[in-house]
């Protein structure tokens, strides 16, 4: 296993106290620490102005820089990390919303997946029952790739997260109540659907191997973010012919479904549209990518108002990239442009 | 009957094969999940060890269970944290006594699946813990219905649950980061319903 | 080879349109488009407010975001990118300093290696013969992997770039004239120190292979970012390892002496401190690697004062780290701190 | 004597011999620089032949070279790109005739030579392609100091040249990219000097 760790075990702490020692913009407090839970949670080092959501997320550890590098003005007031590609616990997501409520409310921003939605809804009942505490929970599930029904657990949450966390985030800070911050959230999250193309396996540290085995000329796609195949194998592809097996996915979403439109569809519809690296492909290959998926999209009728291009929803050292569109209006777009200064996303301040 | 002494000798049992089983289980989990299956569980028993030893003096076999149940929902994380967290808890709740005799762990097992099917939704057949967790039930249920003593109760249990993991490898997953796979799920064995297993035999092994 | 790209011909074009599709605050000429030269480059969208120095970089592709993602406000004015890993051309290099400049000179930002002297040296001559451009070059040469003597040709410039083009970048945006911003750079430069370490050879695609092979329990200490093999070989070391070997060669440096200081070396010393992918590596590893030069150097009397933890200057997938130090004083944290608006590195605006 | 045809019949066999060989300058350049010297000539040659093609109609030797040295200055990037292109344009100022006798070829070689010398400063031994050059220029010199014809001359010095990037295996880096190498450098043979090789040996060739 070829990684900069010092042990399997201490991935997760390791990684946590560079985090604290390169941005002092972030309190990352550790587990049984003061006011610490069950697992460690990261917030921003200033505490939450009265009346403000407070807007938590968490999930596994792998993703970075989701959802720690996403806490600070403008997004997330706190992150809880578990250990690689595993839910955290309510004890810990619990702390963190004591920390960070202000009395106005915490909004969880959940990835679909059981052991997160079970956690979270553990913790919810936790900080709503015992601590007196308001809670909403915003679902995140957009990966096309799972299709939503009773034969599975549901689309899985993916590269909209670092959307609705942003959107949401900027509302929050905005003062808005609980319900509409909640309610922006779910519309992002309807109004985004994700896409992801596998090149290499991934290796979680406590496995120490990939995942799975992946021949030199084939690729998975539709893959996940926790390492597990995709649902099916082609030979590798273009970055144009990737990018349109992701489009073609992706747009035949109802959300994408523009003949309900005012022009009936003649009119452009605008997205925000992020390329993100599954963290062991390098930025140049995803302004490849990013390049066909905009040419693409401008030939579809559909114009890019905003992009991302970068990692920001990872799965370790997976080789790869994911494409996620988020059908914008002008409220979202103009949430999107308000200041936001976090590690990994900052703008405006 | 399951005293206090057996029920920590159980939940030790069930630790010890944890660990030694520790990487089968996260393979299985590789092939259709996220390959932490194993890791997760060693962290949860671990966990368990550390607070049924110490200064804990549990007075009935209900306040070690949901001791149990509390630990791994504190320190699982995943899916199978909370599902197991509240089947151990469900469980103690059940059983208000010093120990529990073969009737009343058939009920307080009935309420751990319950609380398992409550919280995780999933069905028979959808490839889940679940598999093997319901037969296990079932048998357990059926042995004590025939008069059989808690021993052959557990072992039949046990049997039950192992067969049960083992029918989980045609099936499809519904449930779970497996059911993202579709069809590629078929042909490997559940992870969760194979520790559930384990967690039945180890019972049935301490009345061996 | 697993990469996202089209043909390994159109690399570098497909990159560029890809920025350009990105990133509307960059204008991307391509090689014979009006204005432009014998190869494409990157410049801001806006023109050189009249009396502004024009800072240029420029060397080969592969190593994004460097230098394309480091154009715009505060920073950079134009980057020539060559084919990956090939030193751009001269008419390149003057086609950029005769859109940018506006009267008050170019400083040519170059790291030290062969192809990018020798170019940038004829674009020297050519803008100052023909075009009457004032030019100033800059060398950077920060990687303690070479020794720097005439059995060498002299230490290679890597992450020290991205704190030269910050740091004159902004002195520039303050007005400054051109010795003043050449003088600046030149003080990063010396004051900088740079360690690689690679765990996997990265493939170019032209290539097709990788560089060189590696057992899986081997690591090449004092690797370039070109994919050439490093000084030496050894068997995998945890991040803590890592972190000594680096900054053992780093702070053995004379620059990093502080028996010179006012306190006799009683005080700590700051520094900036970057610790960058080359690519293939996520940026949890980085972070755990940071947290263990954070502490070390705590532990050596040295602070750091401003840091960078991500990919800023790679080598197309390796999977590796560099480690940069910049002894740095208030001058140049100011401007360190000085507002910076670019598609890779943002703060102040 | 080197006349138009003949100076053009060089350039294009220099570029079928990079086109066949680019793989094999790569793998050279991969083992201690960065596995591009194949790329880089192959896009120079190929820009050379388009811009020695068409309209342009050089009326002296040298013309034509400098036009080479230009074109691969601003196609060719690389520390090989300069270099080369210098020593063409070097090459080209010095011929002012229609064609060129093998004594002034000769004073040509010798300025290629110096440009490359001061631009790269690089010493003989230093494991460049001076190491090719240097002895190619020499025996070019040596024949035609012995009245040796063109053809002749071309030869030698294509021998010299093979030789001498032959020689450059033992050697420690001391220029460019596989300098950073140190003593890893040695046991390889340099891409640039195997590339001035190849240069030479296509100069023979056009006289065989
Ligand atoms: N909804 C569910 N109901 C019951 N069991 C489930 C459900 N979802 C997952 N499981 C069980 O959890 C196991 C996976 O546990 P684990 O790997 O620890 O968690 P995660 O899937 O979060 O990584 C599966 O093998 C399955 O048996
Ligand atoms: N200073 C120098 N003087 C002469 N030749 C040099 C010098 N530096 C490098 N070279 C030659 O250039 C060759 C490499 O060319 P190329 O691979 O095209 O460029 P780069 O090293 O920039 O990738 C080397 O093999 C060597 O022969
Ligand atoms: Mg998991
Ligand atoms: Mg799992
Ligand atoms: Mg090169
Ligand atoms: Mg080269």
């Amino acid at each position: 296993m070829k990684k900069f760790l010092n042990t399997p075990e201490s991935v997760l702490a390791d990684t946590l106290a560079g985090l604290a020692a390169a941005h002092p913009s972030l309190r990352v407090v550790t587990a049984g620490e003061g006011g610490g839970g069950d697992g460690p949670f990261v917030t921003r080092a200033s505490r939450t102005k009265p009346g403000k959501v407070a807007l938590i997320s968490g999930g596994g550890s792998g993703h970075e820089p989701l959802h720690s590098g996403f806490v600070g003005q403008g997004m997330l007031d706190a992150a809880c990390p578990g250990e690689v590609f595993t839910s955290p616990v309510p004890g810990q997501m619990l702390a963190a919303a004591q920390a960070v409520d202000s009395g106005a409310g915490v909004v969880f921003v959940v990835k679909n997946y059981t052991g997160d939605v079970l956690n979270f809804r553990m913790a919810a009942e936790l900080a709503t029952e015992d601590a007196g505490i308001r809670v909403e929970t915003v679902l995140v599930d957009d990966d096309v790739a799972v299709r939503d029904s009773t034969w599975t657990a549901g689309r899985r949450g993916t590269g909209a997260t670092v959307l609705v966390e942003k959107i949401a985030g900027a509302l929050a800070e905005r003062g808005a109540g609980i319900g509409s911050v909640a309610d922006v959230a779910r519309r992002v999250n309807a109004n985004s659907r994700s896409f992801a193309v596998a090149l290499t396996a991934c290796t979680t540290p406590a496995n120490g191997k990939p995942g799975f085995q992946l021949p030199d000329d084939e690729m998975e796609i539709g893959v996940g973010i926790h390492g597990e195949p995709g649902r099916s194998r082609q030979k590798l592809a273009s970055a144009r012919e990737v990018a349109t097996l992701a489009l073609d996915a992706i747009l035949a979403e109802p959300v994408f479904d523009r003949t309900g439109d005012e022009s009936g569809g003649s009119e452009p519809c605008e997205v925000i549209a992020m390329v993100s690296g599954l963290g062991g492909t390098p930025l140049s290959e995803l302004y490849i990518l990013f390049g066909e998926v905009a040419e693409q999209l401008d030939a579809r009728g559909v114009t890019i108002a905003r992009n991302l291009v970068g990692d920001y929803v990872t799965s370790l050292d997976m080789a790869g990239a994911m494409v996620t569109l988020c059908r914008a209006d002008d409220e979202l777009l103009d949430l999107w442009d308000a200041p936001v200064n976090t590690p990994a996303l900052r703008w405006g301040v | 009957m399951l005293d206090l002494a057996r029920c920590r000798a159980w939940i030790e049992a069930v630790a010890t094969a944890v660990a030694e089983r520790k990487d089968e289980l996260t393979e299985l989990d590789a092939a259709i999940g996220d390959a932490d299956h194993g890791a997760n569980l060693h962290r949860g028993f671990t966990a368990v060890q550390a607070a049924l030893g110490g200064d804990f003096a549990p007075e009935t076999v209900g306040q070690a269970l949901v001791k149990v149940g509390m630990t791994l929902i504190s320190s699982v994380g995943g899916a199978s944290g909370p599902l197991y967290g509240s089947a151990f808890r469900a469980m103690g709740k059940q059983l208000a006594t010093p120990e529990a005799d073969a009737d009343q762990f058939a009920l307080a097992l009935r309420s751990g699946l319950d609380a398992v099917r409550a919280l995780g939704a999933a069905a028979a057949g959808d490839k889940t813990m679940v598999d093997a967790l319901g037969p296990a039930v079932t048998a357990f249920d059926d042995a004590v219905g025939k008069g059989l003593g808690f021993a052959d109760a557990a072992r039949a249990a046990a049997q039950a649950a192992e067969d049960g993991a083992k029918a989980t490898v045609p099936l499809q997953a519904r449930k779970g980061r497996a059911s993202y796979l579709g069809e590629r799920s078929i042909g490997h064995q559940d992870p969760g319903a194979t520790s559930t297993a384990l967690i039945f035999t180890a019972l049935a092994d301490v009345f061996r």
